[in-house]
């Protein structure tokens, strides 16, 4: 088994070629482009008639209020963004590549028209690097930095229409080689890439801002997986098609790789002019056909068990815009009845063994979609199972294209060479991300943390919160405690997570304003009273409990009375009345105690007290 | 090494293999496996292994040369960026070879007959008056044949040189219709592709005149046609950057279609080509504290002067002064630097006083064309220079502006 | 006869009676009762009788020039057509006396603290560097009484005047508003009017600039502030001649209210004023066939030279080949006549040549803006030229152009 | 009685100072301006606060097909139209005018937005020149050369609405001292000045083309009546005005020059609580007042016999914008009644002698009326009538505004002198128009035509027609009788006139494709075939009337058989059967014989063969 990764992620800050924002809305404007694919770039599609087709495309581009001349191809590109090749530069050392000694930018040609310029500008800027992994180190073939595309609205009627906001966002992308094991491997890999991703100034940190491909082989051709949107779907994503490849290998072997010979489209529809299916009798009003074709031998391969051959089939006329397959592993469905199953089955000829696929488009979209049937089935059935695929949002896989040819590539003769001189280097020294292992370290040296608490701040992503709130917060471990444990307390209660900004700003040493409570406009912070009031954790975690979970301004928490923390004489009495009602003992006091105040306490005086009291038989 | 061919290299320990493209005193350009460029000092470059080089196609331009048939549309490359290319393995700009994959996207292309001629390669800031009359003799030949002319030209100095045959052309047979692109033909957004259909039906139509064929908008989805004396290059890099100033475009073409906008010349009977040009004249832009020396210095022997004054057409009484040392040798031309409206010189003193200095008003003359206009009428009339000048003769003066 | 006498006198055998207005070597032109002049050939105009010349009233500038006082706004007259009006006897042009008849139609005006000083009376194309210190200077000292600060001026060199101005103030308390008018302010149709009255309310900004007031249309409806640094006239008369070149105005004044369009900067709290400029700049517009020289002639000497060129900023080889002798005494920099748009010069290879000879690339910055800018820096940091220029000062370069 | 003329006729051709054509249509953007009366240009009006008023006003522009930059105001006037000045100095020739040396243009402000410049551009082309009529010589002041105004289109709400259309026409002044004697005198003095302005080949000739205003006096004022638009209005409009002094006189006569006392307003409005008006139900229900106030004397004044005091008092209502102002001697009207009415005279305490006058206006308005129609009474009884007064299209005059003060003018600084040269004089010499007399000897002189014909062409403005169609003619007499008697006669047959131009086409030599009955596609003309087929008069006639009554086309007159003149044995044949059929004689031959026969004949072969079949007793 072969995997690699691709994982792409972008820089927030400004474009990459032009001094645009990262972030922006919608204008309102748009303009209209067709793209020409030019001598010698389409690759296989050649001939002229495909030429003219897509030539024919057009691509509508609303304007965004981050975009500019660039973004519009009316412009060539400014030069490049410092930051983001800064960037670039420091997660490649920090992946250990080699650094080129020029950063030079390419032209990969797209035609799709996402993006304007009908290409992609990328290049090339480390090399050769390594991520250590528990599986050993895997090898980093190339990091780039390139422009990210147009954002797709919508496609209709041979019209695609994007969005100019997320085009010439800088995006880095790092490429392993196929040095991956397995599905768990291919997630550690990805977690371990992803940490010095996340740990840049200027990582964006958005929905879709980590795009990840997975190229994958188990030895039935290469598959290449595109847009696996989180970390934790790769595993998933890679179990499923390892199941789907393994499920494919079975049925090959069934047929002995003798691919069976799918029969031709018959027209049923006559079956159901009278048909109770509300979905079959509006395809018919609107002129489409059902049509029917034997698959000799396929009965219970379909749909059964782990078989999905039926899906593989559906995948291709989704593709052609042909909305369902339908098959007999399916049947009885769609409000068919056993009188029109069985004229379909007498209409396609199956026999027991065989399975029917039944399609409902018009004639010329089904005669199309025949071949490609039938060259499917022809590659599925002799392991060729090379192809692009696309990755589910629920950890599946789909067919997809082909794979592509090789890119067409060349200079980006706009943007004049940049030297990555010794100087680049020594300053973006301070840049480079350090590994997962020596933050580690650093925790528990600097902070006298736990390596358990060290990991689980690393692994809970609160390692940039903990790093900026450490400074304000004087107790290292009481701040690892609140993140880790108490927070999520608060928030399981609340029923609503907090965003990690909310977190800064409840425990940030001064509140600017950004309030989880709109109604509390002080300045003050929890901390900085906690500091002034010389509150002990207990009170502290009251107070953060009433102003989370009860919504107390924080200019009303110095004034709360159960905020002054019971002193000895008051515990005593507590402890009175609590023994007074019943059995009290070391074990359920402070659960007791708790129930029976609402002040803060400190428990273990509340524990020394009661020991000394049991002690001095006081009780 | 030469260019494209295969080689092992070591870079900072490693070894690669690519494809040499090109070398500099400091740094080696080579090609990965994966189509990317890379770029490394020479010093950290070690090359293993040089593989055998291919044959290089031999490139020439002479032999895809071919001569104008007869009754069709000849189109003739002079270079620039329309008529360029990347060289994918070099990433070097080269004329384009095959100008058929240019216009194989053109609607209904089969009902056009098309004919090449590469006549020039060269980027049209160099282009010059010894070129209009090479560029004019060729479209006249064209024309002789029957052929209308597309000529693809730079796009920076375009409007000079439609200009220039707009006026050599005295009288014509057939349009002939410059085109160029601001975006290179190489690229899949490139304007070029319906910057020609649009060329090819202007081409097309009952017109005896010069014209420019560029982008309406920023859209792909119109093609304006521009009167040759009238029109500017206003913007430095977009497709819409040429319009025609303070008058509407000739004709549009959106769709396979040609919509008349304005006025177009019908042809002439004849071709008449007055292929002289006097280049002594010059061009030049005032502003304020400009220094009389200068503007000596710039005039001084010039047959002509087209000077780019303020406003309705003034410069500085330091500058007027000059002016009237010269005007006996050099004649005086304004225009304005303002580019849209008319220079009129009765409104102020200065003006009136340049007047009286034999400085001839140019109306909305745009200050190019009337550079281009000095050149021509000094070569054919120059007895009648100041009357012609002020003579709208070619649509180079637009009488109602609104 | 003395202008303004009445004279009996014959024309033709007949007997008139009228106000001798003018006369010039072959005509006399005189006043008739009906209040038209007539120009008649001084031999066949007989004097009758000449009555006794009515007293004339003396003109005297200095007679009404008021100084600034404080906490309002100050007008300073410089000359140009707003400030000046015809003589309805003579029909001669002269500066306003009485400027206050000028803002009488301002809406509201009673809210605003108006002064007014004649600091000039000229003609704005004679304005010079030695001119824009003038100014500035009596800004400054306007703007230390607590006063912002308009500026009547000619509109044929107002954008090179408040691009000097916008250089020449680092820093500034108060607006520094320049308004002129299109139409002279003695016709009824004056654009100054309100273009006046669109100044006074820019004027009211919290503002530290230097702005430009005038028409946002032909309309008399709306009044635009544009920056200093991006301005141009771009049309000989029409009222919304002036448009800020590749960005939008800063603020709109209609109806007496003012909205902001674009960032304005705030006021610092101290006046910076740099009055040091150095004249020793050129601007040359390149055109076709440009002989090397004349541009030669042009450059050498000078400490900068703002090239005009074509396209994103290109020139003949010829002129490259002189920029290249020239570039070790004179920096180049590099405008595009195209007026929109950024120069880019690592497009085509022509600019890649210009870089290398060492010519510094302008971006967007106007060619007119920049030629004052180098005088500014030359004055005042002449050891950071090149850098300073490719510096967005004071907007003078538009990052994001949309 | 002292009696001056303007009269402003327009060229047509291309405008004043641009290249736009006369001729256009509106384009439909439009703009919008204010004009401000600059230091001093406001004559009599002078406090700020009328400056503020002015200054508010908006003037609307709509911008014609035949209007640029010159007209928008926002480019300097090109230079003059030579045609233009050359027609100005031609007819300043022909009036006898001295012309000067240079022309030079003036600005005349005018700032009620009929100009967008707010002046007019004029200039003394001719001055001291004189016109030959019947009363002696009339002498002209000047002849001036001027751009027309933009033709208002709406006035409401404080904004004028204007089409640029028209500005910019050029437009000739020629106005004469008050040298004519009476209405006749001045309608022929309009004539005969109207003569060489229509002799122009480039008088524009529309509706409206030519302006006349009258400059008339009596001894009580100079009254200046403005647009009396057509030529024959002159006389009447001069008549009326006469007229309405005499009967001011009477009335003033009536005072003795002592003005009655308009009575205060009276509001009367509870009056007409219950009113059948519907006219004043409806004025009260928008919130009107009724009032009323006494003229005392009056009655038998307002309107009466020759008398119209209402009238002048209701003019100055109307300028306000008031409807109507009702009097006594016009009721009872307006559905008033009796009692109504006589509670209006008990409510004014009018006597017998008193007239009454009632307003239904707002309050206000009505107040503010009160101090100008006692103003206008005190000058009517003082018999100063000087003032502005508008020509109405049936001939009568109405109050206008006071007489204007004097104009503004200074020179028009952005149009260079033109020096009118010896070389320019010689050149439109063939330009001058003769004067009727050189014109009615031409005619008698090289067409032979009597003096009855020439003066007959002249009147009935035939002249340029008769010319243009002579040279094809080879017969002047026989043109002279077609135009003269053949072609009235025809239209009276008709029932419709015929333009100049139908004439033209039907009698030119070539007809050109326009041509009366558009079935008729030939280029034959009727003429061409008269004079290849020798017809004589009385066949061309009965062409005429084929064509032109009955529609035969063009093409198929050669064919008809009418056309074929009887000879001499048919018309013996006709006398023949003429004879038998009754008494048959000299005098009633040619029209019984012209019943038998729908043929052309010669009525003088005709008459000779029956003289001679008489004679020879053949009848």
């Amino acid at each position: 088994m072969k995997i690699g990764l691709e994982i792409h992620f972008q820089l927030k800050g400004n474009k990459l070629f032009c001094s645009c924002s990262t972030e922006g809305t919608e204008s309102g404007s748009a303009f209209q482009r067709k793209l020409t694919p030019v001598m010698g770039e389409m690759g296989m599609v050649d001939s002229a008639v495909k030429y003219e087709n897509i030539r024919n495309r057009e691509f509508l581009y609303r304007v965004s209020s981050n975009s500019c001349l660039v973004e519009k191809d009316e412009e060539p590109p400014h030069p490049v963004n410092t930051e983001a090749l800064n960037t670039a530069i420091a997660i490649s050392e920090a992946l250990n590549c080699k650094i080129l000694d020029y950063a030079s930018f390419m032209r990969k040609i797209v035609i799709d028209g996402s993006n304007t310029s009908g290409f992609q500008r990328t290049g090339i800027i480390g090399m050769d690097g390594y991520i250590q992994t528990s599986g050993g180190p895997v090898r980093i073939s190339t990091i780039t930095l390139e422009e990210d595309a147009c954002r797709k609205i919508s496609e209709k009627h041979g019209r695609a229409e994007y969005s100019l906001d997320r085009l010439g966002i800088p995006l880095i992308e790092i490429s392993t080689e196929p040095d991956i094991a397995d599905p768990e491997h291919a997630l550690e890999t990805a977690k371990a890439i992803g940490h010095f991703v996340m740990s840049m100034n200027n990582f964006r940190g958005e929905v879709d801002s980590i795009r990840q491909d997975v190229n994958f082989s188990m030895g039935f051709g290469r598959v290449e997986i595109k847009g696996v949107s989180k970390l934790s779907f790769i595993k998933d994503t890679l179990d499923y098609e390892i199941k789907r490849q393994e499920s494919l290998k079975e049925i090959s072997d069934l047929f002995h790789g003798k691919p069976p010979e799918i029969g031709d489209f018959i027209d049923i529809t006559d079956i159901f002019n009278n048909t109770g299916s509300s979905m079959i009798k509006k395809a018919i009003t609107s002129g489409k056909s059902v049509m029917c074709a034997r698959l000799p031998g396929c009965n219970h391969l379909m749909k059964y068990g782990n078989y999905r051959l039926g899906r593989e089939l559906a995948d291709v006329a989704k593709n052609m815009g042909i909305g369902g397959l339908m098959h007999s592993d399916e049947f009885p469905a769609y409000g068919l009845t056993g009188e029109e199953l069985s004229q379909i089955y007498s209409a396609a000829r199956k026999m027991d063994e065989d399975a029917v696929i039944v399609v409902i488009a018009d004639r010329d979209s089904t005669e199309s979609l025949s071949p490609l049937l039938k060259e499917r089935m022809n590659k599925i059935i002799k392991l060729d199972l090379a192809e692009t695929r696309a990755a589910t949002t629920n950890g599946e896989t789909r067919y997809l294209r082909p794979l592509a040819g090789k890119e067409r590539m060349y200079p980006e003769t706009d943007i004049p060479l940049i030297r990555i001189t010794e100087d680049i280097l020594e300053n973006i020294k301070s840049m480079v991300p350090k590994s997962l292992d020596e933050i580690k370290k650093d925790l528990i040296k600097k902070y006298k943390l736990s390596s358990v608490e060290a990991e689980s701040i690393i692994n809970n992503n609160l390692l940039s919160l903990f790093m900026s709130l450490s400074d304000g917060f004087k107790n290292p471990s009481l701040l690892s405690r609140i993140l880790l444990q108490v927070m999520p307390e608060f928030e399981k209660k609340r029923g609503t997570k907090l965003t990690q900004e909310e977190i800064r700003d409840i425990l940030g040493v001064s509140i600017s304003g950004g309030n989880i409570y709109r109604r509390d406009d002080g300045i003050k912070s929890i901390i900085g009273i906690a500091r002034s009031r010389g509150w002990d954790r207990n009170t502290l975690e009251l107070a953060l409990s009433l102003y989370i979970l009860n919504a107390i301004p924080v200019s009303e928490l110095e004034k709360r009375p159960e905020l002054v923390p019971l002193n000895e004489a008051e515990i005593r009495g507590i402890i009175n009345e609590l023994s007074e009602e019943g059995q009290l003992n070391e074990k359920n006091l402070i659960v007791m105690f708790r129930k029976k105040t609402d002040h803060s306490f400190d428990p273990r005086l509340v524990m020394r007290i009661f020991t000394e009291m049991k002690k001095s038989d006081k009780l | 090494m030469l260019i494209g061919q295969k080689v092992d290299f070591s870079y900072k320990g490693a070894e690669y293999t690519g494809t040499f493209i090109s070398s500099s005193d400091d740094a080696i350009t080579v090609k990965l496996g994966s189509g990317y460029n890379i770029t490394l000092n020479r010093d950290s470059f070690k090359v293993i292994k040089e593989y055998p080089p291919e044959s290089m196609e031999k490139d020439s331009l002479t032999e895809i040369n071919q001569e104008c048939g007869e009754d069709g549309i000849c189109i003739l490359t002079t270079g620039g960026t329309i008529g360029s290319s990347v060289d994918y393995k070099t990433g070097a700009v080269k004329p384009v070879k095959d100008i058929s994959y240019l216009y194989n996207f053109v609607n209904n292309i089969d009902q056009f007959k098309l004919y090449h001629e590469n006549i020039e390669n060269m980027l049209s800031e160099n282009v010059d008056a010894g070129k209009w009359l090479t560029f004019a003799r060729k479209a006249r030949d064209a024309m002789k044949k029957g052929n209308s002319v597309i000529i693809f030209h730079g796009t920076d100095t375009m409007q000079y040189s439609a200009s220039a045959l707009s006026f050599m052309f005295e009288e014509q047979t057939e349009p002939v219709i410059f085109t160029g692109s601001q975006r290179s033909s190489d690229r899949p957004s490139s304007d070029a592709f319906l910057n020609i259909e649009g060329s090819i039906h202007f081409a097309s139509m009952e017109m005896g005149e010069v014209g420019i064929s560029m982008h309406t908008g920023t859209s792909d989805d119109s093609v304006s046609l521009y009167r040759g004396t009238r029109t500017r290059k206003m913007h430095t890099s977009s497709r819409n950057a040429f319009i025609s100033i303070g008058e509407p475009c000739m004709a549009k073409y959106s769709n396979g279609k040609v919509s008349q906008e304005s006025y177009i010349k019908k042809p002439s009977e004849n071709i008449v080509l007055k292929d002289r040009l006097d280049e002594n004249v010059g061009l030049i832009y005032f502003y304020p504290g400009m220094r009389g020396e200068d503007f000596y210095n710039l005039s001084y022997n010039k047959k002509a002067v087209i000077i780019m004054g303020t406003g309705l057409g003034h410069v500085s009484s330091g500058i007027l002064a000059v002016i009237k040392k010269l005007s006996k040798e050099t004649a005086f031309f304004m225009a304005s630097q303002c580019i849209y409206g008319n220079v009129n010189m009765n409104v102020y003193s200065t003006g009136r006083d340049l007047l009286d200095a034999g400085v001839i008003p140019l109306g909305n003359m745009l200050a190019e064309t009337a550079m281009v206009k000095a050149m021509y009428i000094l070569g054919n009339y120059p007895d009648d220079l100041n009357k012609l000048m002020k003579t709208n003769m070619k649509g180079e003066i637009e009488e109602i502006v609104r």
